[in-house]
């Protein structure tokens, strides 16, 4: 399914966003908040793991059922795991579409990375505070 | 003990009413502040000593090793970034703005993936705001577009605007009218007396068609913009011309999405007009707790906000070219030093990836995403924690942090003037 | 201990009753001595034309404002770009530079103080941060009054003692130095987005008037023996026929004070319009000088506009969003809560423009018509007027009948029936220029006390040595050579050491910054008065413990004590 | 006179460099001038194997030729006056800043900036352009003022943001917001635009492809044939929300969303 991402703070991952390696921070962070239709359409229960794909590249997160979001838009919490997706074209203005990225999701298997593996996929070395 | 009036750090609205209670030099209680503030306060997670990559591990080291390889670093690269800044206090912003110009760097902070496009928007048609007292005071029609004060800027509304008792505005839920404008139906969207939904990306429309109507050219205007009724825009027109004071706080739904700059300057657009009808105002809600004081810090300095190229020696300024984002996803720099912020969280994947190739520097008082990609990162104390300095409140208002633990933890003004000292000597100065 | 002496310097010191003499002036750690030892350092003045440091007594260089003028003009900042050099940080900007282009502009003119013209006490502490980031200049600052709240509550209640309590403890909190009014109660009408008509209208919902704001202020200003007096930027600013209300201001002001006027009224080109629209709009110069004259109690400045592009910012907010309407470009406003407001609107003065025209004459004809110079000093009210590096210009005009004429002849027709500009045939001297450029502010200001603006023994070492031979050079024909020679010192010395030499500045800097703090008995200081601290707290949206400004922000701070009859 | 500048291989083939020096008339002198890498400073010769074939008095009489990677080379032919240069690959962003005369041909695409403040001159792109393309500075409320741009491919998005003279054509499309604050000047855009105009306060811009998301505040006041293009186009007034009086042409109703 295509959809667009819209993505912002929300309370749990501002509560959290000082202590990034804290579990806290990362099931705020790597929720994505869904219209229970989509949901239905993709076959999915609140809760279950989906990838999500963009123009900068892909990730899993967990499935939240929201009515908060329209229908064929998801929203992320911002951080890590929202940023995987999003490419870095500014348009020229230095600023990224971080709220206007069109994405394509599919239900998967896959667990749901921790901040340490994202960054280590890109090429980082783990620490472990 | 019992610290009172203790300004919070966490975000633009630098609440300074905050009681804190410490005890044994730990923060154990934090009335009056929301729950950002309070959880950032109390649960502050921080990196012991400095640490250095080595290898596929990582070692602590010393504040004097660091420095010196920090130093090195610097001095090694054709284009260095400088980047961060908003959750530091303004005299260590002011030796890193001083340090790119040593180095001829490039120095960027946070407004880039925040209110850039607001400044460069203000930058084509300026800025009519006040401070936040005078919206508390006087305020008769609250609008906030484009952002959700409540899970942003939490106490916003108590504090400024909707709940807020101000001197001509006793009552303020009889006295204040609120429109909240967004693409989704957020929280702060239950609290206001209109709400007026957009489609993703018609921000600029509506703010167009809102001006039409408002300079007595409703006729032009289809019968639906964007997703919403000629009919609601035609309300929220007479609903913002009959005001007697009105203000509008947007956030980044307007920075974030198509057009950016435009959108925003479209709003600013719209106030102006409105004021040949009533006095209205209009302003950013800043997200991180200083990155005002940032835009203050650098202005004074270089003359410009943001984005300040230092590379042939005199200052240059180009937004999207000179801003950080467009800098790592074209792979420009060979160096980084990140201060007070989190690049490898908060800026897209492919900027990541270029800060994993380069040699990075941070100096960051916790262990974050960019802890990973970094090589050498320097734990400074927090502004408002354990560090005095000052910060500027969203509207432009310079408060004092204050320091209300004491840890022994240097702060960045004295890492960053080391660093600044080792990099001049080392060029010979 | 520290000596230097200045040898063969062409002194004019007016103050001192010095007038041309060349002579030899002995420094000591900072202050002017009888003489010095024969080891001292010797800096050969060669017969240049030998100053006191110069004194802007009201310019726009440093706090929110100023800076958002920066904030907003990235154009602007591709114009005077200068790279790191030597001791000198990166420069940008020319109408609003940043702090270092400010400071080393001025200093390489000459200048060694400079009084920031207006400061929102809730946001002092941005203009303490960019005091610092100015280093060759001692800093003072004006402190915006206009429309405090608390201000109109003692003024409806007629209580002098009361408002002089609230000016005592919001100097001292913020640290200010002098009564700074803007458009007093315009600013919080536009609170509502209106603006009065005159000094008598009405300020919505605190029922006091202009009229009764200005003389409350001006004898609680006097009540607390203040070093400057009240400093006022009249009601309606700007708009053609406002002369009338300026004439009324200045009839309200009665003599206080035997030392310097009782009122500084700032920018008073600007004030000094007849006619009835843009279209009729002539010079009042003489009917203002005219004032002037019959009042030694008043003391102005000059205002002076100068052709091209520059930035208005003012706390005078209804004034900037009529410029707005009037030009259409970027406008910006910033009301302070409970204080006062602002507004920022970038310019263009053209020749081609009867009204600007029109306006560059007045402002010299406000200097050639005042009789006294210690009534009519120099100023542009920097950037409105012009960037203050016109000034050299300004002092070519005031000594040169003839470049007045030419500069004439390339002007709008009409300015001879408006204005009186050319059949003035005054030139002033350089006795005259050292007035209206530092002894005249040093006076008005009241900081002649602390050292400021003379060269007698016990004065601060700052003066300006200029590449200029009096004797040489004859100012009425030779103006190219004023100009040129006020532009840049042979040097500049600050607390007696040299801070500038030919176009460079050599030093960081460590400027002062002077502020009051008058004394007052328990029983008046406001902060004890559960009234007044229930109302800030309820209203503003910092807590009064954060309000005042540390002494952090004011690392070389220099207090002036005075003791309030109260 | 023809200077040939091939750019050589670099360590750090992403790092830009800045190139204002190169304008037909600066070689008059010669070819010993700077340009910078990074922060640091270079000679050309440092960066280009340089030849030169023929003498030349006057720049009118001098091509500058460019050839291979300059798609990192930044500012080519700023404050350009008179000549030619000639780019037989990519260039860099800013390439004819403030040009007021001679050519500029671009051969692959060119990036971001393109002609930005522009006085006169032309500026030939057969590749696409980036944003901003011919458009103005930060804060500065004129853009171009003079001078022709051509771009046979497309352009990004602010395309001709500020017009305030001479002309803009792009045979391909425009991305967002082309011709937003125009204020004078002659647009044409052969293929779509979204949000075309904005804001615009005068001048002309015709679009002869589709235009996607119309903006609501554009007044229509009629129709008109243009026999030369063979087509007729309805033409709007605008922007009605800035008091504006440009004029947006459109091929048949040229919207998407009617």
């Amino acid at each position: 399914m295509k959809v667009m991402m819209n993505t912002g703070r929300t309370v749990p991952q501002g509560e959290s966003v000082e202590r990034k390696h804290s579990p806290e921070y990362e099931s705020a962070a790597s929720v994505c908040f869904i219209h229970p239709v989509d949901m239905m359409v993709l076959g999915i229960e609140d809760g279950a793991h989906i990838r999500l794909s963009g123009s900068g590249g892909s990730v899993v997160l967990t499935a939240v059922a929201s009515e908060t979001v329209e229908q064929g838009s998801v929203f992320v919490p911002l951080g890590p795991f929202s940023n995987h997706i999003v490419s870095g074209e500014t348009h020229c203005t230095g600023m990224p579409d971080f709220k206007s990225t069109m994405v394509e999701i599919i239900p998967t298997e896959d667990p749901v990375p921790s901040v340490a593996e994202l960054m280590e996929a890109l090429g980082g070395v783990r620490y472990a505070h | 003990m019992l610290i009172k009036d203790v300004v919070c750090p966490f975000c633009g609205c630098l609440c300074d009413d905050l009681d804190v209670e410490v005890e044994n030099g730990r923060i154990i209680r934090v009335d009056n502040a929301c729950t950002l503030g309070s959880k950032t306060m109390v649960g502050d997670d921080r990196l012991k000593a400095p640490i250095r990559r080595d290898g596929k591990g990582w070692i602590e080291t010393t504040y004097d090793a660091a420095i010196e390889e920090a130093a090195q670093i610097l001095l090694d690269a054709d284009r260095p970034l400088l980047y961060g800044w908003s959750r530091t206090h303004g005299e260590a912003q002011g030796i890193g703005v001083h340090l790119a110009e040593l180095i001829g760097g490039v120095v960027d902070n946070t407004s880039t993936v925040c209110h850039g496009p607001s400044i460069l928007a203000i930058q084509e048609v300026g800025h009519p705001g006040c401070t936040l007292g005078q919206v508390k005071n006087r305020a008769d029609l609250i609008i906030y577009w484009g952002c959700n004060p409540i899970d942003a800027h939490p106490r916003h509304m108590s504090r400024y605007t909707t709940y807020a008792t101000g001197f001509f505005v006793k009552d303020a839920h009889r006295d204040r009218k609120v429109i909240v404008v967004d693409t989704r139906r957020n929280e702060s969207a239950d609290v206001a007396t209109e709400f007026v939904q957009v489609e993703p990306g018609g921000d600029y429309a509506v703010l167009s068609a809102l001006r039409a109507i408002v300079r007595g050219r409703g006729d032009v205007v289809p019968p639906s913009v964007s997703g919403v009724s000629r009919e609601q825009l035609v309300r929220v027109a007479e609903m913002c011309k009959n005001a007697k004071f009105g203000a509008i706080f947007f956030g980044l739904g307007l920075t974030m999405t198509a057009g950016k700059n435009k959108n925003v300057r479209n709003a600013i657009e719209l106030t102006d007009e409105l004021n040949r009808h009533t006095k209205f105002i209009i302003s950013p809600m800043r997200g991180h707790g200083n990155v005002y004081g940032t835009n203050e810090v650098f202005t004074w300095i270089t003359g410009y906000p943001y984005a300040v190229d230092f590379s042939r020696g005199i200052a240059f300024y180009n937004p999207g070219e000179t801003t950080a984002i467009d800098i790592l996803r074209r792979g420009e720099c060979d160096a980084c030093l990140v201060v007070a912020s989190d690049p490898a969280a908060h800026f897209p994947k492919p900027c990541v990836e270029h800060l994993a190739r380069i040699p990075v520097v941070q100096i960051d008082p916790h262990p974050n995403a960019t802890t990973h990609i970094c090589r050498l990162q320097i734990p400074g104390s927090v502004a408002g924690i354990d560090a005095a300095g000052t910060a500027y409140r969203m509207d432009g208002v310079p408060i004092r942090l204050k320091a209300i633990i004491e840890t022994g933890v240097p702060n960045d003004t004295e890492i960053l003037q080391r660093l600044y000292n080792r990099v001049r000597e080392a060029k010979g100065e | 201990m520290t000596e230097l002496l200045i040898r063969n310097a062409c002194v004019f010191d007016p103050l001192n009753g010095i007038r041309g003499d060349v002579m030899d002036i002995a420094i000591r750690d900072g202050r002017i001595v009888e003489s010095v030892q024969n080891n001292a350092d010797v800096i050969d003045a060669s017969g240049f034309l030998t100053l006191p440091g110069g004194i802007d007594s009201h310019s726009h260089v440093c706090g929110t404002k100023v800076n958002f003028g920066r904030y907003m003009s990235p154009e602007d900042m591709r114009a005077g770009r200068t790279a790191r050099r030597g001791k000198m940080h990166v420069t940008s900007g020319y109408y609003v530079p940043t702090t270092y282009g400010n400071s080393y502009r001025y200093s390489t003119m000459g200048y060694t103080t400079v009084l920031e013209g207006a400061m929102a006490p809730l946001e002092a502490r941005h203009t303490h941060e960019e005091f610092n980031a100015t280093p060759l200049q001692d800093m003072l600052a004006n402190t915006l009054f206009d429309g405090n709240w608390s201000i109109m509550e003692a003024v409806h209640a007629q209580d002098v003692k009361r408002a002089a309590a609230i000016v005592a403890w919001t100097l001292s909190s913020v640290r200010g130095f002098a009564i700074k009014l803007t458009n007093p109660g315009g600013t919080e009408a536009w609170g509502w987005g209106g603006d009065l008509t005159g000094i008598r209208d009405p300020v919505p919902n605190f029922n006091v008037t202009p009229a009764e704001i200005i003389t409350t202020m001006i004898e609680a200003n006097e009540l607390l023996h203040l070093p400057h007096s009240v400093h006022l930027h009249c009601n309606n600013l700007g708009k053609p026929g406002n002369y009338a209300t300026t004439l009324e201001t200045f009839g309200l002001v009665p003599d206080l004070n035997k030392n310097r006027q009782t009122l500084y009224a700032t920018h008073v080109q600007f004030h000094a319009y007849g006619g009835s629209t843009w279209r009729d709009i002539c010079s009042k110069a003489d009917e203002i000088t005219k004032s002037v004259n019959a009042k030694p109690q008043i003391v102005m400045d000059m205002g002076q506009i100068m052709f091209g592009r520059t930035m208005t910012m003012t706390a005078d907010g209804p004034m900037e969003f009529n410029l707005y309407c009037l030009h259409h470009n970027k406008w910006s406003n910033h009301d302070v809560e409970l204080e006062t407001g602002s507004g920022i609107i970038p310019v263009l003065y053209s020749k081609k423009s009867l009204v600007n025209c029109v306006m560059w004459a007045i402002g010299l004809e406000l200097a050639l018509l005042t009789k006294n110079p210690y009534q009519c000093l120099l100023a542009t009210d920097n950037p409105n007027g012009a960037p203050f590096v016109k000034y050299p210009e300004i002092i070519g005009l005031l000594m040169s009948k003839r470049y007045r004429d030419e500069e004439c002849a390339t002007l709008h027709d009409g300015i001879d029936q408006r204005t009186s500009i050319s059949s003035i045939d005054r030139e002033m001297d350089w006795n005259e220029i050292a007035i209206i450029t530092r002894a005249g502010q040093a006076r008005a200001l009241g900081i002649a006390a602390q050292g400021k603006g003379h060269l007698a023994p016990g004065a601060e070492a700052d003066l300006a040595i200029y590449p200029i031979r009096c004797d040489d050079v004859d100012p009425a024909t030779e103006y190219r050579k004023v100009v040129e020679g006020f532009q840049k010192t042979r040097f500049t010395i600050k607390r007696g050491r040299v801070v500038a030499r030919d176009g460079d500045v050599i030093v960081d800097g460590a400027n002062t910054t002077f502020w009051v703090n008058p004394t007052i008995p328990d029983e008046h200081n406001v902060a004890n008065d559960p009234e007044f601290v229930k109302k800030f707290e309820e209203y503003y949206t910092v807590r009064m413990s954060n309000y005042p400004v540390q002494d952090v922000y004011l690392p070389r701070g220099r207090c002036i004590k005075t003791e309030a009859d109260i | 006179m023809r200077v040939i500048l091939e750019a050589k291989v670099r360590k750090k083939p992403f790092l830009p460099i800045e190139a204002e020096s190169i304008i037909p008339r600066n070689f008059l002198k010669g070819t010993d001038l700077a340009v910078y890498e990074g922060n640091k400073e270079r000679k050309l010769v440092d960066l280009f194997r340089i030849s030169v074939e023929g003498t030349a008095v006057t720049p009118e009489k001098i091509e500058v030729v460019l050839k291979g990677d300059t798609s990192r080379v930044k500012r080519i032919g700023e404050y350009m006056d008179a000549g030619k240069i000639t780019i037989s690959g990519d260039v860099g962003m800013h390439c004819g800043n403030f040009m007021s005369g001679g050519d500029i041909e671009i051969l692959g695409n060119a990036d971001a900036w393109l002609g930005r403040e522009m006085r006169g001159g032309y500026i030939l792109c057969h590749g696409n352009a980036g944003h901003y393309c011919a458009s103005g500075y930060r804060g500065e409320k004129t853009g171009m003022q003079g001078g022709r741009v051509e771009v046979l491919g497309n352009a990004g998005d602010y395309c001709a943001e500020y017009l305030t003279g001479g002309e803009v054509h792009i045979h391909g499309s425009c991305g967002d917001m082309a011709g937003v604050e125009m204020k004078g000047g002659q647009f044409i855009i052969d293929g779509d635009a979204t949000r075309p105009c904005g804001n615009m306060k005068d001048g002309t811009c015709m679009i002869f492809g589709t235009v996607r998301q119309m903006l609501p505040t554009f007044e229509r006041i009629g129709t008109k044939k243009l026999p030369d293009r063979k087509v007729t186009v309805t033409v709007y007034k605008g922007d009605v929300a800035n008091r504006g009086k440009g004029i947006m042409m459109v091929k048949g109703t040229g919207r998407s969303d009617e």
